[in-house]
């Protein structure tokens, strides 16, 4: 089975299509990135996988379950998880306080068990809160996770998100630009921790401007270009393949 | 037939003094994205200035209104300098707390300075005249009459200089308003000098056939505000547009109806507006 | 581990102090001004949860509060039913409306909801005013009884009186605790922080919103039915307006979104206007501006402030820090400058 | 004419443009090549004055640019079409041509003049004048933000990412009329991700990566760069 595809999906905001018939299919286990020049639609892409914007037309297929008109918090449910460009953290808490939320889905307490500070809260809460430091852990933030947000540096915030999304429990997370706004080698750490999602068994979908990066970690690329598909395929293909050259360099690709 | 056409006329009366404050209330909507919770008191303030002119110092009606337009015209420029500037970039919650607490500074001060009893304005226009066989008081057809003036000028002044049509420029983008050399603080204060000098041309109309009292902005405001949200938020024919239906709606309303309930009209066509659509009518689909 | 013993002490000695206060005094009147402040408090946490964690100025809250006290007033006058039960119904009737209101106006967001709740509120005030068949109109409601006897217990004294609000306003703030330190609370407070976030976590931003919204009636309306039993009287004004501004400002004195914040804004500004006492008319003289000035330097007020100058002590504490907090401006830019796509939509 | 020394831009803790150095001669056309984020576009509303540099010098024909605002800045002689376009939406074309000539508002005759010179540039403008900047496609916007550019007759003229969004056929022409406005005495300055059409009409370039400048030089030795290549789509 297909893991997560979108078919002819398509999306217009008034009379500019920024999205236009895309099929895609995302492979379990692997990492897969969306590239396009700027304004190339990719963004809008993934609002749409993600539940955040209706398309115009078109499906998206979440193992073998259409999740197209679902509310994004149960396409969240169902193992699907996103950060966003900017980090959206509550700056006055700290790392952990910031995380234990993002396992909340996954809990059943309401609000009557906490004001009756039910065995059931209790049990929940320490679940959540041990879920949190697990995944703390896992992107390497455990030292600081009694730091508050607004102390962060930029890179230890998208580590932060990282967690957060982590924390769902997803089957699948969709970073959007996870290394804008950080350094270098901060960049290379953050390709890593992709790598290592992936090995524990979490598809990984990104969108990424920085291509060097891109190309050495990506199994799977997409090329979006006016909102169109132009290519697809390994990197090694589309670094060789003349389109994306033209939609890169412009012009004709002599270059 | 004829309660019908003196209603039609009252309500005609009543909307022009609404599309006034509403206009003031979209025009700083339309530049800086807040709802000016405080509004309703610099109407206020432009009736009690308006009165006090005449009555202490004796200035004919009309010297009156221009030096209440002056001055409520710059407290609403200290109000965009002193509280809205500093707090252009705070979450939304926060300019409309300001704003409640200028409003109620002013209201406290009204109190304070004017005294909490009614008064009542002189008006050089008392006289009752018969049109067509209605009979109407000169200050009521000087109310339609003004207000058309006013929204006349506006328009010209936002349509035809540079300096209106940077305004409109610096709502639709203001970065963009910026790049072309336009000193975007300077629009802010103009426009609140505008939206407060409108206020104040709508109070001192209006107070002859009100009263004056500290909360006399109360209702005023609350209606401005379904009404810029009936005739979208930020755009100018909107406001006029839905201060007449709002006018029309509630003096009808008045006759066929229930007086005591007249005001409860406008809340209730904002209530089905946005149990409707919630981000109001005419708001430009697909943002965020 | 001793910042939490010391937050006990302090909350144990506060208890024994709230406890103890009308031992200390005979004044009947300090200890009027006392419970009828613990009445506010209650209402403002109903704010407070409601602006302070969930991000939603409603500003129809002092109707809730009206609809609370009318509707203890009306069960118990014109009914004549019993105290307690007519305190149970007047919750109910008061909830349920919220309930009614809420689903509606959280389809709205920030100043559409701000600006629908105030018309609201004022709607409910017109109700209240006109409807005088039912309400007596201007007029008002008299004689509202105090709580009926429990067994023993009369609550008949000031003294009496001002235990039995301040048990309630200890449950409010013992349920506003369990609230904000657990799964619920954080679940709020993401909202509050961005409820796109919030939603593609899993949160269903709807449903917990209209909890919130329907809890904080709950706490309005239990303020108000408290309020007509302790004053006895009550009129069309304690829905205008001007009740949720003072809420308000309380609320803002203290510290939005934080827990102590409606107790230290309420018992401050009650008391000042005390002071006060010939100036009670013109206290927004002084007060408006305070608010406005506070939203500018110190938007979550005394608490607040205090609580970020101990998170600014913390943060020293780590030496590899590099930065205070990016400030707003500078993020919105750092947004301009990576999100182009949503700029191309714009043009 | 411009000149940028040791310029740094930070947004909080994060540095988007570290230490950079570029100088436009009058007459020239300069591109600023590189890869979204890079930190083209903070070079650019740096310069315009929409944010503030936190360290280094801008000089404009002598004058320190550092801490003027963004109106000011307009009003010495650097016109900017900026990212993403920024027009007035609800107006007409024509009405946001006139709004760039903003600080010529006193000359009329001059004003006349300019806006025939851009119909004159880009006809299809004068056909829709009358209609809403937008209701336009993303092609003809472009033109507009260009041509509100112009009204203001810059010295220098920024021009970021004129290429974004439109088809290739228009990218072209885009081209064309950026150089016929660089031969009638504009000097440009212009961002781009479209390398190729950019340094055919450039006279020298600076490559970014990651805030910083990592090449420059003029645009023969750039278009037979290796690194050029590398930057954009990192083979």
């Amino acid at each position: 089975m297909i893991f997560l595809e979108t078919k002819q999906l398509t999306k217009r905001f008034g009379g500019l299509v920024a999205v236009n018939n895309v099929d895609f299919a995302i492979e379990q286990g692997k990492i897969n990135a969306i590239i396009g020049p700027n304004g190339a639609g990719k963004s809008t892409f993934f609002n749409l996988i993600s539940g955040f914007h209706p398309p115009t037309s078109g499906q998206v297929i979440f193992k073998g379950q259409d999740i197209t008109k679902l509310p994004s918090n149960k396409i969240a449910e169902l193992g699907v998880a996103r950060t966003f460009q900017t980090t959206n953290l509550f700056e006055q808490s700290t790392v952990l306080d910031n995380v234990i939320v993002g396992h909340r889905l996954r809990t059943k307490s309401t609000l009557v068990d906490a004001i009756l500070r039910t065995p059931r809260l209790k049990r929940e809460e320490a679940q959540c809160r041990e879920k949190a430091m697990e995944v703390l852990e896992f992107v390497d933030l455990q030292h600081i996770a009694h730091k508050p947000v607004a102390g962060l540096t930029q890179e230890e915030k998208k580590r932060t998100a990282f967690a957060l999304a982590l924390a769902t429990d997803p089957e699948i997370v969709f970073l959007d630009e996870p290394a804008a706004g950080v350094n270098p080698d901060e960049t290379e750490g953050l390709a890593e921790l992709m790598k290592k999602m992936v090995n524990k068994g979490i598809t990984v979908c990104l969108i990424e401007h920085k291509m060097q990066m891109i190309m050495r970690i990506a199994d799977k690329i997409m090329v979006l270009n006016y909102g169109e598909k132009i290519a697809e395929g390994k990197p090694e293909e589309i670094q060789n393949n003349e389109t994306v050259i033209k939609a890169y360099l412009g012009g004709s690709a002599s270059a | 037939m004829e309660i019908l056409i003196q209603q039609l006329f009252n309500g005609l009366t009543i909307g022009s003094v609404y599309a006034l404050v509403a206009l003031g209330l979209t025009l700083v909507y339309g530049i800086l994205h807040i709802p000016n919770f405080a509004h309703g008191a610099l109407y206020m303030m432009g009736g009690y200035i308006t009165l006090t002119m005449m009555t202490r110092f004796g200035l004919h009606y009309w010297l009156a209104i221009f030096v209440s337009i002056i001055v409520v015209g710059l407290l609403g420029v200290l109000m965009e300098r002193f509280v809205f500037h500093p707090l252009r970039e705070a979450p939304p919650i926060h300019d409309k707390i300001a704003a409640i607490g200028i409003l109620l500074f002013l209201e406290a001060f009204a109190q304070f300075y004017w005294g909490a009893e009614y008064q009542s304005m002189p008006t050089p226009y008392g006289q009752i005249v018969e049109v067509f066989g209605l009979t109407l008081t000169m200050q009521r057809i000087l109310i339609v009459v003004a207000a058309v003036v006013v929204m006349f000028i506006l328009y010209l002044f936002l349509k035809k200089t540079f300096t209106g049509a940077t305004i409109i420029a610096m709502s639709q983008n203001r970065e963009g308003a910026n790049l072309v050399g336009i000193n975007t603080n300077k629009v802010a204060m103009l426009t609140f000098m505008i939206s407060g000098g409108l206020a104040a041309i709508a109070s001192s109309l209006s107070a002859p056939i009100n009263l004056v009292f500290p909360g006399m902005g109360h209702l005023v405001i609350l209606k401005a505000f379904v009404i810029i949200i009936l005739g979208g938020m930020g755009s100018i024919p909107g406001a006029i547009v839905g201060g007449y239906i709002v006018g029309f709606s509630e003096s009808l309303g008045a006759t066929y109806i229930s007086n005591d309930y007249k005001d409860i009209i406008a809340f209730l066509f904002l209530v089905l507006i946005l149990t409707v659509k919630p981000t109001g009518l005419f708001s430009k689909g697909g943002s965020h | 581990m001793t910042n939490v013993l010391k937050q006990r002490n302090v909350v144990i000695i506060l208890i024994l102090f709230a406890l103890a206060f009308p031992m200390m005094t005979s004044n009947t009147y300090m200890i009027h001004v006392m419970t009828l402040s613990f009445i506010w408090m209650i209402g403002v946490y109903g704010l407070n949860l409601l602006a302070g964690y969930t991000g939603y100025l409603s500003l129809a809250h002092a109707g809730f509060f009206a609809i609370g006290a009318y509707s203890l007033g009306l069960l118990t006058v014109k009914a004549q039913m019993n105290f307690w039960l007519a305190l149970v119904l007047a919750l109910v009737i008061t909830c349920s409306i919220g309930l009614v209101v809420g689903a509606i106006a959280l389809r709205t967001k920030e100043h559409f909801f701000a600006i629908y709740t105030l018309c609201l509120g004022y709607i409910i005030y017109l109700v209240i005013d006109k409807w005088d068949s039912l309400t007596e109109g201007v007029r008002g409601l008299i004689g509202i009884p105090a709580p009926a006897p429990i067994g023993p217990i009369t609550f008949e004294t000031e003294k009496a009186h001002y235990y039995f609000v301040l048990f309630f306003l200890l449950l409010v703030v013992l349920i506003m605790y369990r609230i904000v330190h657990s799964l619920s609370g954080r679940t709020y407070i993401a909202i509050r922080n961005s409820e796109d976030l919030a939603q593609t976590i899993g949160i269903s931003t709807k449903t917990n919103k209209l909890t919130v919204f329907v809890l904080s009636t709950f706490f309005a309306g239990l303020s108000g039915a408290l309020y007509a039993s302790f004053v006895r009287f009550i009129g069309p004004d304690i829905g205008s307006t001007n009740i949720v501004f003072d809420l308000l400002t309380y609320l803002l004195v203290g510290g939005i979104g934080t827990l102590s914040g409606p107790i230290v804004g309420t018992l401050l500004i009650v008391w000042l206007s005390q002071l006060l006492q010939d100036f009670q008319q013109y206290r927004m003289l002084i007060f408006g501006p305070a608010l406005t000035l506070l939203i500018i330097f110190a938007p979550r007020g005394i608490v607040g402030a205090v609580a970020t100058w101990n998170m600014n002590r913390k943060l020293k504490k780590y030496p590899n820090n590099q930065a205070r907090s990016g400030r707003s401006r500078n993020d919105s830019l750092v947004k301009s400058e990576i999100v182009p796509e949503k700029q191309v939509k714009e043009g | 004419m411009l000149k940028l020394t040791d310029v740094s831009v930070k947004y909080g803790s994060f540095t988007a443009v570290h230490d950079i150095n570029i100088e436009v001669n009058a007459g020239e056309i300069v591109v600023l090549l590189g890869s979204n984020g890079a930190g083209k576009s903070t070079t650019f509303r740096t310069i315009s004055g929409l944010n503030r540099p936190a360290a280094g010098e801008l000089v404009f024909e002598g004058n320190k640019l550092n801490r003027r605002p963004a109106d000011q800045i307009v009003q010495m002689g650097i016109g900017q079409c900026p990212e993403g376009r920024k027009l007035f939406p609800a107006m007409s074309v024509e009405e946001n041509l006139r709004m760039g000539a903003f600080v010529h508002r006193r000359k009329r005759d001059q004003i006349k003049h300019s806006l025939e010179h851009v119909y004159e540039l880009f006809p299809i403008l004068k056909e829709k004048r009358h209609d809403a900047a937008g209701s336009l496609s993303g092609g003809q916007q472009q033109m507009v933000a260009i041509g509100r550019a112009l009204m203001s007759k810059p010295k220098l003229m920024l021009l970021d990412e004129p290429s974004v969004g439109l088809a290739p056929l228009v990218v072209e022409q885009m081209f064309e009329t950026i150089q016929k406005i660089n031969k009638e005495g504009t000097t440009i300055l212009l961002a781009e991700q479209n390398a190729n059409a950019a340094l055919k009409i450039a006279d020298k370039g600076y490559v970014f990566e990651n805030g910083t400048i990592v090449l420059e030089g003029t645009s023969a030795e750039l278009f037979a760069n290796d690194e050029v290549r590398k930057a954009y789509i990192g083979a």
